[in-house]
């Protein structure tokens, strides 16, 4: 197991590669200069390059490549061209609303999305499977956006439930962390719950017809223990695997939830970083999201041996 | 008492001399000083520093007034008055002409300093005055000793406001506390000048990137105050008592189109022209603005109800879009079709609209136009460049400005024919321009001053130095809990009460 | 409902079926189950017979309640379990009556229990869904039903996952999941096809003995005759969803009344070995010397040990002639078959077909010799690809070797008439055919090429007696008229002793024992190949002639000692 | 028998090579409705010039946010321009962009999906890369890409495909590791066939079925991908008119005006859906073990 952990890890180091290679091409060939936005509307060509020399963004690629993986071999990923905020801690204090929201939306997703697709599966072909399967579809045909103007008209202004917008910690109380999260962790789990729901219900209809499901009935067992126990563990691998690879479709709707929703959290401080070109603050947080993104499809590749003894590393 | 504020946008620079951002400028205002005020009536006024001009009017001396502090704790030297004013030098525009002329700059005690002229420059207190642009934000020797192309990261000031450095997070929001420390001055507030008396404990500026959001949180009491609300939104607002909407910088925007003179078709006179024929004022505004109380067409480069206002020269623009002359213009110019590349942000909601009726507009006038949406970032860049449109080069983009900083030849940054080295992007080659700008600054008397700005305007219409489309307003929204908020081209949080709401 | 108590009563069965009709579901319904009618005495073993698809797991899974919910739906009759009916019981009561008054074996040891949980776990559940034991009680319950069905180890069992366990040991843990409650009616549906015969053999004995000491009554599902002969007490024999004869054992064999049981009787192989054929020639098509295969697992740390599938393996082949290689599952016959196709690369020895070396060619170096030497696989239904038209599938490798597609439809129109199918079939799909005429599809495919060596590894395994008994005809009559040598992999030796004409015999990767068939399945000199004999279900009895094989009559163990 | 033609149109391929043995006879209603959903707003599409009233850029900005009125049966956006004929254009634009990124994805991932199944070592080099897009956000990338080539049509529909390319490849790479041990791929290397007619003959046409389920999701996916770049200002210019972008040009209005977004939202939705309903109907029937009913 611990030898498989560590290739796995091993494995991923030339993923990260490739990944902070690419981002940095990509970014430096991308049109924009942070110089112009530090100096505003009535800078002069001058003041620009002056600005760019202290910035250091006038050395060749290569050379600002190497400074750069330099820093980062030493833990340091540098400071924020614009605010002059040191990187890290600029993510700092981004951690804690994006995590919130991911794992409020993923309990939110799990609780709603299992059942709807267990169910669907249950009822293949009824009008109960159409019912949940087009609920489930509706969710992720609506642009995130939209979704979340929705609810906050409903829950927030007509209903006053809950507040329009922002974050509190869960240090500041349970309510008002909950009453804040809750709508936009709904929104998101809008599209994830579609593409659970669905993966559920391929996973259970693919069990459903194993021959162990049939001796579990035969066992007269009452169809919750047979759908729950038998059927769903064993379906868990598939559903896992779009958990995992769902993560990415997640943080373009992160992206989209924060603004709506005004969560100071990392999807917002990432568009931003784009869009004012802030190099090094964009570097860290894909080098971080890719990091994530290995690590909680390493970590689901682990769990499928508790989810299925056959497996073994 | 805490105001919860939502900026017209996110503060991420923090030193207000490197950039000229308004959220800078006004975070600028929070936590530092400035030398001088202005006063409603447009007149510099002593704010930290008084001043006496010699007869000759080529030696400024000032002096500091008693009680000014740094956050810290520290006294305010004239040593750091002058070390904070060279570095404003070496970053504005209208400064950098003013030291031109400047002989010397010397503290001659702790408390005072003189500014020794070369040559005759009557606009020395217009500009240390001025709200907008880089005002004389003044800083402790070591943080003003930064150079000037490198961002300041000790942020303290003199200001009525501290800044809280731990609570900031760019994007996300900036706290400021009241300086228990500061004293105001006697004279009562009058826009820049005059006594800042904080009256709450806390203004935390809150970043929301959606303004529909901004919207519904102070229509929900989570918020007392938008700095700049969408007109279009305006009912969602107004059909609430509790909330007030009212325009607190009543001069407003100018909004206007720049051509480049380097690349064709635009280094063509004729074809500039028949342009700004081809464009009209008032489409552009209704896509804009959209609400006729909020918007004003104005010939004037210099801004409708300003001291130069005129509408010399402003007729091609003013008469509306008129295709026929412009396409007729166009052929007697020879023009051969040479699409024009016009540059349109999309992420910026108060310039986007401008570019796509332009485009409409021109192409109407018998235009090729190619009009090619980017984000502001790339725009930026992009009109830095001085290529051909081949090689990454542009044609034509829209900007704003707010009124003070384009109400003079002096401040209008456009107003420069200084080409490819000196002008603003554009880069026109105007020696006729500049020449009539040192007249300007060298005039002494008011009279003689307006008519050379009404021909500077003419000249700079003829030449097609820039194209105004119109002025705007926009209004804030307050929770009616918030009192006191002055009337001014800047966005400032003292005097401001708030009563429980 | 007090009707059918009576009658239950009356007769004391434990099982009683009457015209059960069942039909699929949807706008047209099909009639699967016609009018079945069936009982089961206390005690009683009654086998239920019939080809593939004639609907006896139909019969079982209604008699469970088990019927796939929209599919299959009983219309009419009445299943009484001790008298009470099924069909109309409630879902919640039908649940009850389940595990403990009837019980189920399914085919599949591999499939039928639940990979992700343990043994333990999967047992425990039976008695919490339908007793009261406390948690002590259940613990000794799971510990002395495992040992009743002779399990080793009892402990490590109960912690073990069905993966971790044989197909043997698997099939006995779904026994004692069956028998935990002691049901009256234990349902065996195929439960022994999927495994060798000498794992088959312990299985059906066990089964005897359990319902010996529980006095259970079993409903015994299956096609193999020779079952049936060794543990029926009643026979039931289906057709087309209705039953066709039924009847005590002895008078089944022995005097079939109608013509489809005395054809299914028929069809099964002779465990007596064929004459020997005269050999027609001299020349070796293919042969293999210290032939060895281990398979081994890639791993990045550490070096895994291989599975050693084959060591030291000889065989030759002649022309027109017929070499079996039989024994039990996993001995290796298959990786030979492999080998000798080159479909996978030996680790050692040498191949020579038609006295070239074909180990270590390279791909484009064997394409030539490909040709020679063709395949006849196990699973009729996955050989073929189901996208393509069986002409397409035939034409596939003489157009590699550059015939002109016209003709080599021509071809294939002509060897579908030779394999006993209709020209007309080349523009068919795969699946518009049954498993037979599938499997003659595949021969066609080989014989296209006009190889000199036809390897078939368990070519009829997958096929109803009658159908295979067809198959093996049409082998042995192409070999007649083309002289193609035939590598016959089966582990059937009533297939192997009627169409070999030598046989290998192999345990654990190695040949133990190769000779003429006579010899080897007439007069076994190795222990294994007599334990493998030993364990053929029905071996007492000669099902083509309709008597038992006189003791110390050619084929009996008797005769061989 | 009209339902049914509706159907066989939108799933040809489906239909007649690869579920031979499915009888259409009980035509289910969600499907079919799907289809003809999808049918008519595929037909708006393509006579979006014919039917739709007015110039889609042309403005009028003294018009604008006019109520839905019969000039303007979906009221006009803040230039004045039609929503209505904006719409129809739309779903030009935003089918080429969905229908375009599942085509792309697909033509690219494919080869290189049969490729990494078969061959070892282009599986180790090919599918690391792979990896590592697959680890950056789709959404960044795409921002990145529209950013660096600007916002046109053609660079948003790369920007949106190329992140989807890896997950198609590990689709058919997955299948074709599958398929590769079925006996009639080893049959076929038995009659002496090359790679690529094994690849080609034998291992494509079993990714088909679920990379059109695959092809279903991409398809819907880069249509909403189109219109959240949109949202971020990185979308296509407002001078070409996609659903995306006239929902984010309206969403300011969506209390004042909700009909600027409802519209253009409307038929995205429905769209997608019946994109959605059909992938899943498409996988439900291809599934033989759920078409043909089990045996006990
Ligand atoms: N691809 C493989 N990788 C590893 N081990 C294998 C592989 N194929 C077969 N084996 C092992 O090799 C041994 C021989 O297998 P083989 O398939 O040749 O047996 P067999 O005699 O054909 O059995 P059966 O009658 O069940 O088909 C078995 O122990 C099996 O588990
Ligand atoms: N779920 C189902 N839906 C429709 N038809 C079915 C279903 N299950 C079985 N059948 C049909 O019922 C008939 C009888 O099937 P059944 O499984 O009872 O045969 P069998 O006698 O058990 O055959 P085998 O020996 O192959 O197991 C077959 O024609 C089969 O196609
Ligand atoms: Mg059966
Ligand atoms: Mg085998």
């Amino acid at each position: 197991m611990f030898a498989y952990i560590a290739r796995r890890i091993l494995a991923s180091v030339p993923v990260m590669i490739v990944v902070a290679l690419f981002v940095f091409l990509l970014l430096r060939l991308t049109p924009g200069d942070p110089a112009a936005i530090i100096a505003g509307d009535m800078a002069t060509p001058a003041q620009l390059d002056q600005i760019r020399q202290s910035l250091g963004l006038n050395e060749p690629l290569v050379t600002q490549f190497v400074t750069w993986s330099g820093q980062l071999l030493s833990g340091d990923f540098g400071r924020s061209l614009i605010s002059r905020t040191p990187v890290l801690t600029l993510i700092g204090q981004r951690l804690e609303p994006t995590l919130s929201l991911a794992i409020v939306t993923m309990i939110i997703t799990l609780v709603l999305s299992i059942p709807m697709g267990v169910l669907a599966a249950w009822r293949h072909g009824s009008l109960t499977d159409s019912a949940v399967m087009a609920v489930s579809v509706l969710g992720f045909s609506i642009p995130v956006f939209v979704t979340g103007y929705i609810f906050i008209q409903i829950f927030a202004i007509d209903l006053r439930i809950f507040p329009v917008q922002g974050f509190k910690s869960i240090s500041e109380g349970l309510w008002p962390f909950f009453s804040r999260i809750f709508l936009p962790a709904l929104t998101l789990a809008t599209i994830y719950i579609a593409l659970i729901a669905r993966m559920t219900r391929a996973a259970m209809l693919d069990v459903l017809g194993e021959d162990y499901v049939r001796t579990a009935r035969a066992k007269g067992l009452s169809e919750r223990v047979v759908l729950f126990r038998h059927a769903l563990r064993n379906a868990a691998v598939p559903i896992l695997t779009v958990v995992g690879t769902g993560f990415a479709l997640m943080i373009s709707g992160v992206v989209v939830t924060e603004s709506v929703f005004n969560i100071p959290g990392l999807g917002r401080l990432t568009v931003d970083a784009i869009l004012a070109r802030d190099y090094p603050v964009i570097q860290a947080l894909i080098l971080l999201t890719s990091g994530i993104y290995v690590v909680i499809n390493l970590l689901i590749d682990i769990s499928y041996a508790f989810m299925d003894p056959r497996i073994r590393y | 008492q805490e105001i919860r504020a939502v900026m017209h946008s996110g503060i991420r620079v923090l030193d207000p001399v490197i950039t000229t951002a308004h959220i800078t400028r006004n975070h600028g205002y929070m936590i530092y000083d400035t030398l001088l005020g202005m006063d409603e009536n447009l007149k510099p006024q002593p704010q930290m520093a008084s001043w006496e001009v010699s007869d000759d009017g080529l030696t400024y001396t000032f002096t500091l007034r008693d009680g000014l502090k740094w956050h810290d704790g520290g006294p305010v030297t004239s040593a750091d008055a002058v070390a904070s004013l060279k570095r404003w030098g070496e970053r504005d525009g209208g400064a950098q002409m003013m030291f031109k002329s400047v002989e010397s700059l010397e503290p001659t005690g702790d408390k005072t300093f003189v500014l020794k002229l070369s040559e005759p420059f009557s606009y020395v207190l217009e500009l240390m005055a001025k709200p907008s642009g880089l005002p004389t934000f003044i800083m402790p020797e070591r943080v003003a000793k930064t150079p000037a192309g490198e961002s300041i990261t000790d942020y303290t000031g003199s200001g009525p406001f501290k800044f809280v450095e731990a609570e900031f997070e760019p994007g996300v929001r900036a706290v400021y506390e009241k300086n228990e420390d500061y004293v105001p001055r006697d004279e009562p507030p009058s826009w820049t000048a005059g006594g800042k008396v904080v009256k709450v404990d806390k203004v935390t500026w809150v970043v929301m990137p959606d303004v529909q959001t901004a919207v519904n949180a102070i229509n929900g009491g989570e918020i007392d105050f938008i700095e700049q609300t969408p007109i279009d939104l305006l009912p969602l607002l107004q059909a609430n008592p509790e909330l007030t909407v009212e325009v607190l910088s009543p001069l407003g925007y100018q909004t206007m189109a720049r051509l480049n003179w380097l690349n064709p078709p635009f280094d063509n006179v004729k074809i500039r022209q028949a342009a700004m024929t081809a464009l009209g004022q008032e489409p552009i505004l209704a896509a804009l603005v959209g609400n006729a109380e909020y918007m004003k067409s104005c010939g004037s480069m210099y801004g409708c109800g300003t001291p130069f206002a005129t509408d010399a020269g402003s007729e091609p623009i003013m008469s509306g879009p008129q295709p026929d002359k412009a396409k007729a213009m166009l052929e007697e110019a020879g023009y051969d079709g040479t699409p024009i590349v016009l540059m349109q942000p999309t992420d910026v909601p108060s310039i986007a609209p401008q570019p796509v009726v332009a485009a409409q507009l021109l192409r109407q006038g018998g235009f090729t136009v190619d009009m090619q949406p980017m984000d502001w970032q790339t725009l930026v860049t992009r009109r830095a460049s001085q290529a051909g449109v081949a090689e990454g080069g542009w044609n034509m983009f829209f900007t704003n400005w707010i009124i003070p900083e384009v109400w003079s030849p002096i401040n209008n940054p456009m107003l420069n024919g200084g080409g490819k080295e000196a002008a603003w992007f554009g880069w026109p080659n105007d020696p006729e321009l500049d020449e009539m700008r040192t007249k300007f600054a060298q005039a002494s008397d008011e009279e003689t001053r307006k008519t050379i700005a009404a021909d500077i305007q003419a000249h700079a219409y003829e030449v097609v130095n820039y194209i105004p489309v119109g002025e705007y307003t926009i209004p804030s929204t307050s929770r009616n809990s918030l009192s006191g908020m002055l009337k001014m081209p800047v966005p400032v949080f003292w005097n401001v009460e708030k009563a429980a709401d | 409902m007090s009707a059918s108590t009576n009658a239950a009563e009356k007769t004391g069965d434990v099982l009683v079926v009457e015209d059960l009709v069942v039909e699929t579901g949807g706008r047209n319904p099909a009639t699967i189950l016609g009018g079945v009618s069936l009982r089961v005495a206390p005690g009683e073993t009654v086998c239920l017979v019939g080809e593939s698809g004639s609907g006896k797991s139909v019969t079982s899974l209604a008699t469970m309640g088990l019927l796939p919910k929209g599919a299959l739906v009983a219309r009419s009759g009445r299943i009484l379990v001790e008298g009470e009916d099924v069909l109309t019981a409630r879902p919640a009561r039908l649940r009850q009556l389940r595990a403990t008054r009837m019980s189920m074996i399914f085919q599949e040891p591999m499939t039928a229990l639940n990979p992700v949980l343990t043994i333990e776990s999967q047992l425990e559940e039976v008695l919490s869904a339908h007793s009261q034991m406390g948690a002590k009680e259940r613990r000794d319950r799971i510990r002395s039903i495992l040992e009743l069905v002779k399990l080793p180890d009892v402990e490590r069992m109960c912690r073990s996952y069905p993966h971790q366990l044989s197909g043997g040991q698997r099939q006995r843990v779904m026994i004692a999941m069956a028998l935990v409650l002691e049901p009256k009616l234990l349902i065996a549906d195929e439960p022994t096809t999927a495994l060798d015969v000498t794992t088959q053999k312990e299985i059906l004995r066990l089964i005897a003995e359990i319902q010996e000491r529980l006095g259970t009554s079993v409903l015994f599902i299956t096609h193999d005759m020779g079952v049936v002969a060794d543990i029926a007490t009643r026979v039931y024999v289906m057709r087309h969803g209705e039953i066709v004869e039924e009847g005590p054992i002895q008078r089944i064999l022995e005097t079939p009344q109608r013509d489809y049981t005395r054809d299914l009787l028929a069809s099964v192989p002779a465990l007596h070995p064929r004459e020997g054929r005269a050999a027609t020639s001299r020349e070796v098509v293919l042969s293999t010397s210290e032939l060895g295969m281990v398979y081994r697992q890639p791993s990045l740390f550490r070096k895994r040990q291989g599975t050693v599938a084959a060591t030291d393996v000889n065989l030759t082949l002649t022309r027109g002639r017929t070499l079996g290689v039989v024994g039990e599952s996993g001995s290796g016959k298959s990786t030979v078959a492999r080998c000798v196709m080159r479909l996978i690369d030996p680790t050692a020895g040498s191949i020579r077909l038609r006295g070239e070396e074909i180990v270590g060619l390279s791909r484009g170096a064997l394409r030539p010799m490909r040709k020679r030497i063709q395949m006849i696989f196990q699973d009729p239904n996955r050989s073929l690809n189901p996208r393509l038209t069986v002409g397409d599938s035939i034409t596939e490798g003489p157009i590699n070797y550059g015939t002109a597609p016209k003709a080599a439809r021509e071809r294939a129109k002509e060897l579908l008439q030779l394999v006993g199918l209709p020209p007309d079939a080349v523009d068919r799909h795969p699946h518009q055919f049954s498993g037979g005429q599938r499997q003659r599809i595949a021969i066609a495919r080989a014989l296209a090429m006009e190889p000199d060596v036809l390897v078939a590894d368990e070519a009829v395994s997958a096929l109803d007696v009658s159908v295979q008994a067809q198959v093996l005809d049409l082998l042995d009559e192409i070999q007649t008229r083309l002289g193609v040598a035939l590598l016959f992999i089966t582990h059937d030796l009533r297939v192997a002793a009627q169409i070999c004409d030598e046989v290998v015999v192999m345990q654990h990767g190695r040949v133990v024992e190769y000779g003429p068939t006579a010899e080897v399945l007439g007069h076994p000199r190795e222990a294994y190949t007599r334990q493998l004999i030993e364990a053929a279900p029905g071996r007492h009895w000669d099902f083509p002639n309709f008597r038992p094989l006189a003791p110390g009559g050619p084929g009996s163990i008797e005769a061989m000692e | 028998m009209a339902d049914k033609a509706t159907l066989a149109a939108a799933e040809p391929v489906i239909r007649q090579r690869f579920l031979p043995k499915i009888e259409v006879s009980r035509l289910r209603f969600a499907p079919t409705l799907a289809a003809i959903c999808l049918a008519v707003i595929v037909a708006a599409a393509i006579l979006a010039p014919l039917l739709a009233p007015y110039d889609p850029i042309a403005m009028n900005p003294m018009e604008r946010l006019a109520p839905a009125s019969w000039a303007h049966p979906f009221g006009t956006d803040p230039y004045g321009r039609d929503v209505f004929s904006r719409t129809l254009y739309g779903a030009q634009i935003s089918l080429i962009v969905g229908l375009g990124a599942a085509f792309v994805a697909v033509l690219v991932g494919l080869p290189l999906g049969l490729l990494a199944g078969f061959f070892r070592w282009v599986d180790a080099v090919l599918m690391r890369i792979m990896d590592g897009l697959m680890a950056i956000p789709s959404i960044l990338l795409a921002i990145a890409i529209v950013s660096l080539a600007g916002s046109s049509l053609w660079t948003v529909l790369v920007a949106i495909t190329i992140p989807e390319i890896p997950r198609v490849v590990r689709l058919v790479r997955s299948v074709v590791l599958s398929a590769r041990e079925e006996p009639y791929v080893e049959a076929a290397i038995a009659v002496g066939s090359s790679l690529i007619k094994i690849m080609w003959r034998h291992l494509t046409p079993n990714t088909i079925a679920p990379l059109i389920v695959q092809g279903t999701y991409v398809c819907a996916s880069a249509i909403l991908t189109e219109a959240i770049l949109s949202f971020l200002g990185a979308g296509i210019g407002t001078e070409t008119p996609s659903w995306g972008n006239i929902m984010s040009e309206g969403r300011l209005y969506f209390q004042l005006k909700p009909g600027l977004i409802f519209w253009p939202g409307l038929f995205l939705s429905l769209c997608i859906l019946s994109i959605n309903i059909l992938g899943d109907t498409a996988r439900d029937v291809m599934d033989p073990r759920l078409g043909k009913g089990r045996n006990g």
